[in-house]
């Protein structure tokens, strides 16, 4: 009986971190596909939307509006970001854009800690956070936000991409640049979307994550290359996979922490990377054409 | 003459659910220069790419001076005699044009990194030797004196005939021409002709891709006719020439579905 | 061409400007040295007092209220007239809570700026990079770390020159288990971060307990970027303890606390040192309630009795210190004010001959400071005793009270 | 006439080498022993670089985990004479031994790999290195770090100071790139710049890409891990968080200022790096008295994203062009001897 609540716990916290990871991973995946750059930065925006949203709470403005304020200047950073740094040097190559990616997340948290300083801050939870008991384990109201709020953020972004013209015009970049471009469509322009949209995703996980367990200026770093481990799990070009490496992950790290020991779990993250670049370097769930290879 | 230098047999190659090469079979002689032709999007460079390595055959075989190729990594292959030239030039433009085709030389030497890296004996040697293979190849394309150029000023045909010194830098039995004439002026084609002609002569065999027929017809002793993946004729100019599935492949939109 | 021409410009005038500050970073660096080696012969009658210290980076949180508050005290110092007249030079140098900064600061202070004595350290790392050159310089030194190894290495590596104000391991667990003990909780859950403050504590508790009956039924680590150590704590919870002694500082330790009562678990929680300040309750919110932690006695100001004999010194720092900055003085603080103080007390004694102000140093004797009353000898070059700790409850309103 | 255009065909002139080890071997005695303890990281740093520079600007791979071969080969030397007792040499042994299986165990299967799966592999490694530090604690010390490791020694020679060891780690780094250039003026060097060139044709005329990517990646842990081993022997003290993956982006930074594109790049790239980190440090806090060192990590973020977008080659070839003009010599033929194609930054996948 013992055993089923600590896996239920386990899985409760396996889900809550990996709705997290889920988040920047896809936006990962989107900056990835569309700009073919793995942006390193993508943690730090997770970082930056969190320390915006707890400095607006403590100026007394409105939850609701801080978060969406703090989104929406995110979102204008990933923008600027895209153009002073990625699109300068868009014709240079892969390892020089990823290089640029890290410039920009040192920048960013060292902004942060001029800003904010390095002490830790904390962001209230989004409701009255008293823990439901769900089979002797404990679910918390802030563990469903996050979820549920990545669950949506995902689906807005699937409609988003699948509906919408702008969405539906970065996807055909993705497609054929040039048949984008005959349509009137400018890559370039899509490259700024996506890199901004994806700076948003990144803003939503860290504002979540903020009132479970705080939020520091270096914050960024794990969580970025935490969700970079599931976006490759997934194949890095393939959102649904990257998702559900998201959740792997997350899971994978609460049961090592819970039924072993929590100083390897990092590693253990990263052996499922190298695992996975040395066997199916597509990713876990790709089909066996060896596209990439 | 009748050493059977090249023998492809059955290489097919399919991407997905298209065929792209089928079943094609056939064979050099040592010495030999053999023209592969046919119109655009017939499977010719892929075909190509098969025999060098770059991609791998869905199936079929590649002998090459009797051992089989088929599979085997394009190094390896340029490691066992067999070098070639590019459609869309592949010079090394980081490089001067002697740089270009000492890489040639690469797999006849043996300076690895220790070797190279202490600057042991024969590694000077080494470098003598490749500067002087490589000088040879240029004199012989007929840009020696463009040597220390960096390759990337080079002006295109010059750069054709960069591929062509380089690829004969190793000495290769067999050289495979991705269309050698494209791009190039008459001068510079009859130039090219008479440098494979003469390397010909040096015991060199040619397998090559072109569409130019005036070149085709003059240089080849063999000529093998491709369609949609398939081998539709092979022989002597003569014989192609008077073919009526080539002369469908080439003329007839209507006489196609025939041919085939 | 006319681009690539404009191009070149600005590169060159680029490296211009390269090349001359890297000339300027030699120059500098030859100017210091000339200087440096002038006054380091003691001629213009001040002494110069070098401090390493974490003022930015990871432990700038500990750092900023120690590099504060020698600076004051240093001014207030010198206001006085200095030390026997001479007056204080300090140069304060940023480690940036990098071991390699520290090491190169220590280096600079010793062979460059030639100073009389030296403060800092702030983390356990960057005191332990910068002993060995501490020892083989000869230089008084007062760290301001709290690993035992400071003071006490476990190699018996010298530490001839080596005294240290914050309280170490060896003087914070006995604390902790003393409380332990008087409250009957014998069976309890270790929990530490997995850094060198963490473990060292660990070390420290795994080699006492059994002296004072507490046994560990379960031993974990977290680590110190712990965003939910809920996994980590279905563990503990089968392991029944009486009480789970969380063993950090501040961020990670809040998480763990708020994670234990998210869990459901109503037993007692003992901390470390490491969570005596403010953000602790403002991170653990209503799950610091109750917490018990070893403490210096600053925090408990208030309810001191008034024969303290600590209570004048701590009202006056207090006041001090927080009327200059803005920040809330801080035990960390305490520390770099006691490890000044006793300094200036060994060198008014010793004068500038390092050995002599080393021996005034080891002679340290009652010493009333924020950490408690300091009495060295040469096998303690620490001084302190458990009982220059407290053992401080946070109420329900989140304020620190006397937990004993 | 063959003879002497073979050697036309690399700058093999060693005139300005020769200077340049003159004024090292001076400099030491002109400057305050701060100033050569900085020195002295400078040409660890260099030599980590200088491996790294061969990576990036002939292998076109990054790697986001050298910081974990520098741990691999200080914590060998830590272990093998600080635990063991052993000569100091048999922990650089050691290391290199551990580094170069680690770096085939590694590139094998990503070096298989189109695109810079090497830069993701290299980064996961690196935290699992970490980790291994930081969890093996009866080995490493764990956290607390690994104190006690005596000086380096070589036969009963022992460089117990730092003038000794400025010549220790100076000698060697002239050693290092003077080997890498060799490497580069050869058969080899050509092949690598051959596939930065065009991998297809450095393919089919028989190189074997793969090989020579993975041979050149092993170089460079073997040189990172040689610093490693000598740093700790220099520090004497080390703990985990001197290999993080903040210290891999680092000697990544230096090597970008520097510019990959030419073998000296590595070593501006590193004196450059630490000397305007000293600078800064003094100069800051003249203009902006409350800001503190974080200033510098701003700094150096944006000044890796500015060298990348605007002097994609760093400051080596202008270096270059003002030292040959310092020696008074016309550098004509030099002009291809280096990768110097505009692309040719880092990496050669467009």
């Amino acid at each position: 009986m013992e055993l089923t609540s600590q896996f239920i716990q386990l899985i409760f916290s396996g889900l809550t971190i990996g709705s997290i990871y889920a988040l920047v991973a896809i936006g990962f995946v989107i900056t990835y596909n569309i700009t073919g750059v793995l942006n390193f930065a993508q943690g730090d925006f997770a970082m930056l939307g969190a320390m915006l949203a707890i400095t607006f709470v403590s100026m007394d403005i409105p939850m609701g509006l801080g978060i969406i304020l703090s989104i929406g200047i995110v979102v204008l950073v990933g923008g600027i970001f895209e153009r002073t740094a990625i699109y300068p040097a868009r014709n240079a190559s892969l390892p020089t854009l990823i290089i640029i990616t890290l410039g920009v997340a040192i920048a960013i948290r060292g902004l942060a800690i001029l800003i904010w300083g390095t002490q830790p801050r904390s962001l209230p939870p989004f409701t009255e956070n008293n823990p439901i008991n769900v089979l002797n384990a404990v679910l918390l109201p802030q563990s469903i936000w996050a979820v549920g709020i990545s669950v949506v953020s995902l689906i807005a972004m699937h409609y988003f991409f699948n509906k919408t013209f702008i969405g539906k015009a970065v996807t055909a970049c993705v497609v054929n640049r040039s048949a984008a471009r005959l349509m009137g469509i400018k890559p370039e322009w899509m490259s700024f979307i996506s890199i901004a949209v994806s700076a948003g995703l990144g803003a939503i996980a860290g504002i979540i994550i903020a009132p479970i367990s705080g939020a520091t200026y270096e914050m960024g770093l794990m969580i970025g290359m935490k969700a970079f481990v599931a976006a490759v799990i997934g194949g890095l070009t393939n959102a649904p996979a990257a998702i559900i490496g998201a959740f792997m992950i997350g899971i994978l790290e609460s049961f090592t922490e819970g039924l072993w020991t929590s100083g390897y779990k990092d590693a253990i993250s990263f052996a499922l990377l190298l695992l996975v670049l040395f066997f199916m370097p597509n990713g876990l769930f790709a089909k066996a054409t060896g596209k990439r290879v | 003459m009748s050493k059977r230098l090249l023998e492809v047999k059955g290489l097919t190659k399919a991407f997905g659910g298209v065929v792209a090469v089928s079943e094609v079979d056939f064979h050099l002689n040592q010495g030999e220069i053999v023209a592969v032709i046919g119109p655009n999007g017939a499977g010719k460079t892929t075909l190509f790419n098969m025999i060098t390595g770059v991609l791998p055959p869905t199936s079929g075989q590649v002998f090459f001076d009797g051992k089989e190729l088929t599979g085997k990594q394009p190094y390896q292959i340029a490691e066992a005699g067999i070098t070639r030239t590019f459609q869309n030039l592949q010079v090394f433009e980081n490089m001067s044009v002697i740089e270009n085709v000492m890489t040639g030389v690469h797999c006849r030497l043996k300076t690895g990194f220790l070797q190279a890296g202490l600057r042991l004996m024969g590694v000077k040697k080494e470098e003598q030797q490749a500067f002087d293979i490589a000088m040879s190849c240029l004199e012989k394309v007929g840009i020696a004196d463009l040597a220390f150029e960096p390759a990337e000023v080079l002006p295109y045909g010059n750069q054709r005939l960069l591929e062509i010194a380089r690829a004969s830098a190793s000495s290769p039995q067999l050289i495979l021409l991705d269309e050698p004439m494209a791009g190039l002026n008459p001068q510079e084609s009859r130039q090219l002709v008479d440098i494979i002609k003469k390397k010909r002569e040096e015991g060199m065999s040619f397998l090559f891709v072109e569409h130019d027929m005036e070149t085709v017809m003059g240089i080849s002793d063999r000529i093998v006719v491709i369609d949609y993946g398939k081998k539709i004729a092979e022989g002597t100019p003569a014989e192609i020439y008077e073919n009526e599935k080539v002369i469908a492949a080439y003329l007839g939109t209507e006489d196609e579905e025939e041919a085939i | 061409m006319k681009g690539e021409k404009e191009m070149k410009k600005r590169i060159l005038a680029l490296l211009t400007v390269m090349m001359m500050l890297l000339l300027a970073a030699c120059g500098g660096g030859d100017a210091d040295s000339a200087s440096g080696s002038d006054s380091g012969k003691d001629s213009g009658g001040e002494i110069k007092i070098g401090s390493v210290i974490d003022a930015s980076g990871s432990a700038s949180p500990l750092g900023k209220g120690e590099e504060e508050t020698i600076k004051m005290i240093v001014d207030e110092l010198n206001e006085k007239g200095g030390i026997g007249g001479k007056k204080i030079k300090l140069i304060s140098i940023d480690s940036k809570s990098d071991q390699n900064e520290a090491v190169l600061a220590t280096k600079k202070l010793i062979e460059q700026e030639k100073v009389t004595a030296i403060i800092g350290g702030t983390i356990s790392g960057n005191s332990l990079a910068m002993i060995p050159l501490i020892e083989k310089a000869g230089i008084p030194y007062v760290s301001l770390a709290a690993s035992k190894q400071v003071n006490n290495p476990d190699d018996k590596s010298p530490r001839k020159w080596t005294f240290k104000t914050a309280q170490g391991d060896d003087v914070v667990i006995p604390k902790l288990l003393e409380y332990l003990e008087k409250q009957g909780l014998k069976k309890v859950a270790w929990l530490n971060v997995a850094n060198s403050y963490g473990t060292s504590g660990h070390e420290e508790f795994a080699k006492l307990a059994g002296d004072h009956g507490v046994k560990a039924v379960i031993e974990e680590e977290f680590e110190a970027t712990v965003n939910d150590a809920k996994s980590t704590l279905t563990r503990v919870k089968k392991a029944k303890p009486e009480a789970i002694i969380v063993w950090g500082t501040a961020q990670e330790s809040a998480v763990v606390t708020k994670n234990i009562r998210e869990i459901g678990m109503d037993v007692p929680v003992i901390e470390s040192h490491g969570i005596g300040t403010k953000q602790f309750v403002e991170l653990a919110g209503k799950a610091a309630n109750g917490v018990v932690f070893p403490a210096g006695k600053l925090l408990v100001l208030n309810e001191l009795d008034n024969n303290d004999p600590q209570k004048e010194k701590l009202t006056a720092f207090k006041e001090a210190y927080e009327s200059k900055y803005s920040n809330a003085a801080s035990t960390f603080g305490g520390h770099a004010y006691d490890a000044i103080h006793i300094l200036a007390e060994a060198i008014e004694k010793g004068g500038t001959d390092k050995e002599k102000i080393r021996e005034a140093l080891e002679q340290t004797d009652g010493f009333i400071g924020i950490s408690g009353t300091f009495k060295m000898s040469p096998e303690d070059h620490n001084g302190l005793k458990s009982d220059s700790l407290v053992m401080v409850k946070i109420d329900e309103k989140g304020e620190w009270t006397l937990g004993e | 006439m063959n003879h002497s255009r073979v050697n036309d065909l690399y700058n093999r002139h060693y005139g300005g080498l020769f200077l340049f080890i003159v004024v090292l071997a001076i400099v030491p005695f002109f400057v305050n022993s701060f100033f050569l303890s900085v020195l002295i990281l400078v040409g660890l740093y260099a030599i980590v670089t200088t491996g790294l520079t061969m990576l990036m600007g002939y292998a076109g791979q990054i790697s986001l985990g050298h910081a974990a071969f520098y741990g691999v080969g200080a914590y060998a030397s830590a272990v093998m004479t600080g635990t063991h007792g052993m000569p100091g040499i048999v922990g650089v042994l050691v290391g290199v031994i551990l580094s170069i299986v680690i770096a085939v165990l590694i590139g094998i299967p990503t070096l298989k790999l189109k695109e810079n799966y090497l830069a993701l592999a290299t980064l996961g490694f690196g935290i699992i290195i970490f980790t291994f530090f930081k969890e093996l604690k009866e080995i490493t010390g764990g956290l607390n770090g690994f104190f006690g490791i005596p000086s380096f020694s070589l036969f009963g020679f022992s460089f117990d100071t730092d003038l000794k060891f400025y010549f220790l780690i100076w000698v060697l780094l002239i050693i290092g790139i003077l080997f890498s250039k060799n490497v580069i003026d050869s058969r080899v060097g050509r092949a690598l710049r051959s596939i930065h060139g065009s991998d297809i044709a450095a393919n089919s005329i028989g190189v074997n890409i793969q090989q020579y990517k993975l041979k050149v990646f092993v170089l460079s842990a073997v040189y990172a891990s040689v610093a490693g081993s000598l740093y700790a022997h220099y520090v004497t003290f080390i703990n985990p968080n001197l290999f993080t993956a903040m210290e891999s982006i680092n000697f990544l930074i230096m090597v970008v200022i520097g510019g990959s594109a030419n073998i000296w790049g590595g070593m501006i790239g590193a004196i450059v790096y630490v000397l305007l980190n000293e600078l800064l440090k003094d100069i800051v806090p003249v203009f902006f008295p409350n800001v503190g060192g974080e200033f510098q990590i701003v700094f150096f973020g944006v000044l890796l994203v500015a060298i990348l977008i605007y002097m994609p080659q760093g400051l080596a070839p202008t270096l270059g062009k003002l030292w040959g003009r310092l020696v008074g010599r016309k550098s004509k033929k030099q002009a291809v001897t280096g990768p110097p194609n505009a692309d040719a930054t880092v990496g050669g996948s467009k």
